[in-house]
């Protein structure tokens, strides 16, 4: 019923015995390497000017797509994934869909929670439905009327309270935080 | 030994069924039914299901044991029919059971308007239990009307806990950051028992209360009633009140007896060692500063446990207890180990 | 062993419980998409908490991101898509055989690395001389609040961090093939260990071309 | 024994050239500590995990000890109430310790890590796992792991309960970032081995092995594997992410900074529900092996069962927020998480009709591993019907966080994976060891083990239903004689262990000395001698009929009755 074989030139990748597999074979040529370079470049200025436009909670669509077109391009590519067994594709694309259904579900249950649960104390705001002391929503409000993101933050003229405390504010800006667009 | 424990747990047996059933506690919410009804549902399903299979396995394991040493085997391997049946069929009891829990948990959470607003809090280890339209507050119990619909809003001022009655067969985690809630018409007069049922530290499984059931005429007298009241700030024991409300007793005894923090009787006015090694003298800034921003310093000797209440108290609260701090006597032994 | 292999064309690299070099590269690469997966798997713990921040608080998370310098972010993609094609350079490289090529291959990508990280390096000290710390060190007490910057730079500092010390052992690893370059290891036979270097360079490389919109740019 | 036949039969042993077997194929401790054999790794971790399982076992039954009376008694030192308070603390820390090193330690790599190291490679006929030298890192790592817990609890010890539920997790005073790092490690102990066992199976398989023609076990295996590639690397991230909480405060699981607990359970649910699967998916393996090896019947339902097994890989992924109806999760993700739950019961449903169907027709013997296999069907039935009153969603309201849960994964984790584990240890011990242990010793304690698990953990469903919380010290009086019951339970069951150490361990010395093939078996494992030699096999075995093909099949029945 059984018989034995000695190691012997067949591969036997699933079991079975195959043709020797390719995947060495494929040698990209330069120049194919530099377009997908200067692609890669290209769109990272795209995503930079694109975030210029004043796109509001819009702007992730555009930059998301953007990134997907990059890493699509590095992992077909560098990554030979193109030209590589197919059973490694899929490795990668079950990875993404396992990334999705973490997402998904955990949406699903963060987007609803005020479809019945709105019914528990909704008359209090989101932000100060619990814990937030005045404090926090004097702080909340200074933060958001920008008075962080604007001052080129080298203590002097950032807002009161920020002086006071050691590493906060002594050394001098190494990278002055952009004004805000 | 054995005998009395036998006896124990027939003793127990006879007891729970005069007041639940064999499996689950009295009935006294209107949930209980349905909950019930499907539980007792899959109980009968599974008792079917593994008696059935229990049998078959033990027919099998006997009919078909090794007898001689050549005895042949059945070459089946598999059989369609069969694997779509014992697929389909249990597809289909899940899907039942499936809707039937989903029906009654959309029920759980749809509060009527009319309902009457108690408002839970849960901290470390103790319950809260307000009710804005009557100025009432208790601690660790739960008072409702018999056949009114009550609406519980639970949150938590720490860590999370669980309100868990289970004669309502309610649960429900609260929270330090949301509002949760359930609502429920008690269908039985009585006291049942209620549980923290999310696991929350030390004292965790004493976090625990009762819930009172009262018809309508037992009902009217305790709100009327000064059980729970509100406190009155002018009150004698104003402060010893508000030390049970906020649960500092949970923590810290009043007779010398070290719990989770130092004992508070006979502190005033003495020194105590912080874990840094200093001396602190006792007095009405250091209580205020402990009590308002707990981890700032330490007694030796104990841990880091006690939650702040910035922003729970009110100075006349946090004079109240400083006050009644003040006057606990002082002929126990100091509180340091 | 004796019995195992004793046939004399025992390939030079082919390890003893191994049949065939085909059998063996493939396995490595397998091994290591299946390793790369885990490590997508891994870092879409922290793009859930990024996403989570911004469906719970878009407001402070658009604010906040207003304090990184998008320019030094731009700079650093570009750093790193320039070493993802050197990288890839040097797996050419090594396919055909060129260990000159390779080895300079190798060592641009290195200093490419190696720039990042100092840019990564004076990126935090700036951001650490504003007070901009992580989490509960953020600022002051007084400046944090329900929702806060506080949270966004926890998790900037844990996704850079995170990132960082890919690169790290990137430099690392790439420093070690070309060590193995200079010994001449490796061959048109005998490369997979550059492949998969330069697999884990890129998935590196990936993650940082979704960080950079996230952290830097988007509005 | 040079051929390498499978033709069901027990070769004669004592055959002419036998050869030095692994154990004794080199001497000395450095042979061991720095071994790339699979076999020799497979037995460090055996050694590990029994020491981490007696280890967790001893803190259960002083969990079952306090556990005797409603009050404080056996942990508290006297009867005054800070004595009573201490030894609460003490017992929130035991139950952790017990949960934390049993899951961590013990279950995950308990069938894996240990049989499926030793029996993956013979059973796919290759000389080792694909990447060995990965394969002995994985085992430090391991060993580094638990040594980051024991630190915790040789210092401060951890409260946390072994879910690390934030926010509590965040304040607790305990070593709650060593021990997060602990599990980090061995995270990716979990995770380098699912790796290496993956791509075993992918790369490695013997001439002629296709898949449909691998034995179950490694079907289960390879599903575990999936899973531990898939799930452990967001453990990892929520454990580093706790870590960082507790060290500087990210904030988004600490609701003091504007996060959110229950997204916490969500990252930590997202690989435990999952986990909950590796842990039993290899004991599914075992069982399929053990019921058609000692009934000499081919496997009902072969492609059934090998793709249920990969189905529940894949959809225990989309069911975690079953544990987490009452969180305060929306009520719409509770709804939609029960509807799923409920798929996952039906590939698991296939599996146990599928045994029960192979007993029909075979020639069953009675001996342990098959005292174990019948055990096995007679828990875990129990523990997965028990899932379905947890699935339901209001049932769940009432019985969540109640000891019905404790109960159900304890039949579940204990009724499966761990007699499971008992029964594979029987099946494999002549081949890993070549040594019989004594057959009567056996039954006895599979028949101790037993009746002591079912008198432990059944009562705990009744005090679950009737409304006994979980993770209590101490409780109401009404609890008593089933809590009471419970313990005299845990003291049978110990002793049912402790007699199956004792017998197996004595077998070393006193044990008959195993044929290559003692029970007839069809799978490559059997073709090689007890124990195998270093490298496994001769020379490379080809394999051309399935794994269930046993001689005492009857093939004139099945040519009569075949169309």
């Amino acid at each position: 019923m059984a018989s034995t074989t000695s190691t012997t030139s067949k591969t036997y990748i699933h079991g079975e015995p195959v043709p020797t597999p390719d995947a060495h074979a494929h040698v990209t040529p330069l120049k194919t390497y530099l377009g997908i370079f200067g692609a890669l470049m290209f769109l990272t200025v795209l995503t930079v000017l694109v975030s210029f436009m004043d796109m509001g909670p819009y702007g992730i669509y555009p930059a998301m797509m953007v990134a997907v077109v990059k890493a699509a391009l590095v992992i077909g590519y560098f990554m030979h994934l193109k030209w590589d067994d197919r059973f490694h594709s899929f490795v990668f694309l079950g990875t993404i869909l396992f990334v999705a259904i973490f997402f998904a579900l955990t949406f699903a249950d963060l987007t609803t929670r005020d479809l019945m649960q709105g019914q528990w104390a909704n008359d209090v705001l989101q932000e100060e439905r619990i814990r937030a002391t005045p404090e926090m929503l004097e702080a909340r409000e200074r933060f958001l009327s920008g008075s962080h993101g604007e001052t080129p933050a080298d203590g002097a003229v950032a807002p009161q309270g920020t002086t006071a405390q050691p590493p906060a504010t002594t050394a001098p800006a190494t990278d002055a935080p952009v004004q805000g667009q | 030994m054995t005998l009395s424990l036998l006896g124990k747990l027939g003793g127990g047996l006879v007891l729970a069924e005069a007041q639940g059933g064999f499996w689950m506690p009295p009935k006294a919410s209107t949930f209980a039914e349905g909950v019930d009804g499907l539980f007792d549902f899959i109980l009968i399903l599974s008792i079917v299901f593994f008696v059935g299979l229990m049998a078959l396995m033990v027919y099998f394991a006997v009919k078909y044991r090794r007898t001689h040493v050549e005895q042949k085997t059945s070459p089946l391997k598999h059989s369609f029919k069969l694997e779509f049946l014992w697929s389909a069929i249990p597809t289909v009891l899940l899907l039942v059971i499936f809707a039937w829990g989903q029906r009654d948990f959309i029920l759980m959470n749809a509060v009527p308007d009319s309902a009457l607003d108690v408002r839970v809090t849960g901290q470390k280890w103790s319950w809260s239990i307000g009710y804005p339209s009557l100025g009432k507050e208790c601690q660790n119990k739960l008072v409702v009307p018999l056949g009114e619909p009550v609406k519980l809003t639970i949150s938590s001022v720490d860590v999370l806990h669980s309100f868990w009655i289970p004669a309502f067969r309610l649960k429900r985690d609260a929270l330090p950051n949301k509002y949760t809630g359930y609502w429920f018409e008690a269908t039985q007069t009585g006291d049942f028992p209620l549980y923290c049922a999310e696991y929350c530290g030390t004292d965790h499984s004493v976090m625990t209360g009762r819930v009172q059931v009262l018809d309508a005429e037992a009902w009217k007298a305790w709100v009327a009633s000064d059980d729970c009241a509100g406190l009155d700030p002018t009150a004698a024991d104003y402060g010893e009140k508000l030390f049970v409300k906020y649960g500092c007793n949970a923590c810290h005894s009043v007779e010398g007896v070290r719990l989770v923090g130092p004992p508070l009787n006979g502190i005033y006015g003495k020194p105590e060692t912080m874990q840094d090694g200093s001396q602190v003298t006792v007095d009405d800034n250091y209580l205020r500063e402990a009590i308002l921003d707990p981890n700032a310093s330490i007694v030796q000797g104990f841990a880091p446990a006690m939650p702040t209440f910035q922003g729970r108290l009110t100075d006349q609260e946090l004079n109240g207890i400083i006050d009644y701090i003040k006057q606990l006597g002082g002929d126990a032994a100091p509180a340091n180990p | 062993m004796a019995h195992a292999h004793a046939h004399d064309d025992h390939p030079k690299h082919l390890a003893h419980h191994f049949d065939m070099m085909d059998q063996q590269v493939a396995s490595a690469k397998l091994g290591m998409w299946v390793f790369l997966g885990t490590e997508i798997l891994m870092f879409s713990g922290l793009f859930l908490g990024y996403a989570f921040l911004r469906y719970m608080y878009p407001d402070m998370l658009l604010k906040a991101h207003e304090l990184l310098d998008w320019r030094l972010g731009a700079f650093n993609t570009v750093v790193l898509i320039t070493s993802s094609l050197t990288m890839a350079l040097a797996v050419r490289a090594a396919q055909l055989g060129d260990k000159k090529q390779l080895k300079t291959q190798l060592l641009i990508t290195i200093v490419c690395a190696l720039i990042f990280m100092v840019v990564k390096y004076f990126e935090y000290t700036g951001k650490f001389a504003h007070g901009i710390f992580p989490g509960r060190y953020y600022m002051e007490a007084s400046d944090q609040f329900l929702g806060g910057p506080q949270m966004f730079f926890g998790l900037y500092f844990t996704m850079t961090g995170l990132h960082g010390v890919h690169v790290l052992i990137g430099i690392g690893v790439i420093a070690w093939m070309y060590i193995r370059a200079g010994r001449d290891e490796f061959g048109p036979d005998n490369y997979t260990a550059v492949e998969n270097t330069g697999l884990y360079w890129h998935l590196v490389d990936l993650v940082w071309i979704f960080l950079f919109p996230l952290l830097y740019l988007v509005k | 024994m040079s051929s390498t036949t499978i033709d069901g039969t027990a070769p004669d042993h004592g055959a002419p050239h036998e050869e030095v077997d692994y154990i004794r194929a080199k001497k000395g401790i450095k042979s061991w500590l720095f071994t790339v054999d699979h076999k020799r790794i497979g037995l460090m971790y055996l050694a590990a995990v029994s020491l981490f399982f007696l280890f967790a076992g001893v803190l259960a039954i002083i969990v079952r000890l306090e556990l005797l009376t409603p009050m404080m008694d056996f942990l508290a030192d006297g009867d005054a109430p800070e004595a009573a308070a201490k030894a609460r603390d003490v017992y929130n820390q035991v139950f952790t310790l017990h949960g934390a090193a049993m899951v961590f330690l013990f279950i995950i790599p308990s069938i894996p890590a240990t049989l499926g190291n030793f029996f993956l490679p013979l059973m796919v006929g290759a000389k080792d796992v694909a990447f060995p030298k990965l394969n002995l890192a994985s085992f430090y790592i391991y060993v580094i792991g638990a040594c980051f817990l024991l630190y915790a609890i040789l210092t401060t010890g951890l409260d946390t309960g072994w879910t690390f539920y934030t926010p509590y997790s965040i304040e607790t005073g305990t070593a709650v970032m060593a021990s997060t790092m602990g599990a980090f490690i061995l995270g990716f102990s979990s995770i380098l081995t699912g790796l290496n066992f993956i791509v075993t199976i992918h790369k490695m398989r013997a001439p002629g092995m296709t898949w449909t023609r691998m034995p179950l076990f490694l079907w289960a295996i390879y599903s575990t594997s999936v899973i531990q590639i898939l799930a452990t690397p967001v453990l990892a991230i929520t454990l580093l992410l706790l870590f960082f909480e507790r060290a500087f405060g990210v904030g988004i699981f600490d609701p003091a900074m504007g996060g959110d607990p229950v997204l916490y359970q969500h990252f930590f649910w997202f690989y435990s529900h999952p986990a909950v699967y590796i842990m039993i998916l290899p004991g599914f393996g075992v069982i399929s092996e053990i019921i058609c090896v000692h009934s000499k019947k081919h496997i009902f339902g072969y492609k059934a069962i090998a793709l249920s097994s990969l189905a529940i890989a894949i959809i225990s992924f989309l069911v975690w927020g079953h544990h987490m109806f009452v969180s305060g999760q929306s009520e719409f993700a509770g709804v939609l998480f029960s509807f799923l739950t409920f798929a996952v019961a039906v590939p698991t449903a296939i599996k146990v009709f599928s045994w029960i169907a192979t007993l029909y027709g075979g020639a069953i013997t009675f001996n342990t591993p098959m005292m174990y296999g019948l055990i096995f069907l007679f828990t875990f039935t129990i523990g997965g019907l028990t899932g379905l009153f947890l699935g339901a969603l209001t049932v769940d309201v009432h019985l969540h966080d109640s000891y019905f849960v404790v109960a159900h994964f304890h039949y579940v984790m204990m009724g499966g994976t761990v007699i499971a584990f008992l029964g594979a240890l029987h099946h494999w011990w002549p081949k890993m060891f070549g040594k019989m242990y004594n057959e009567k010793a056996g039954i006895l304690g599979s028949l101790l083990v037993f009746v002591g698990f079912n008198l432990t953990f059944f009562p705990q469903f009744m005090l679950g239903s009737r409304g006994m919380p979980r993770r209590y010290a101490s409780y109401d009086a009404e609890f008593e004689g089933l809590h009471a019951l419970s313990t005299y339970g845990s003291w049978i069951l110990a002793l049912g262990l402790t007699w199956t150490a004792v017998y197996l361990i004595a077998s070393f010395w006193t044990g008959k000395k195993a044929a290559a093939n003692p029970w007839g078996a069809a799978s490559l494992e059997w073709a090689t001698q007890s124990p195998p030699i270093e490298h496994n096999f001769h020379e490379t075995p080809h394999v051309d009929a399935d794994p269930y093909n046993f001689k005492e099949i009857d093939r004139s029945q099945a040519a009569a009755g075949h169309h």
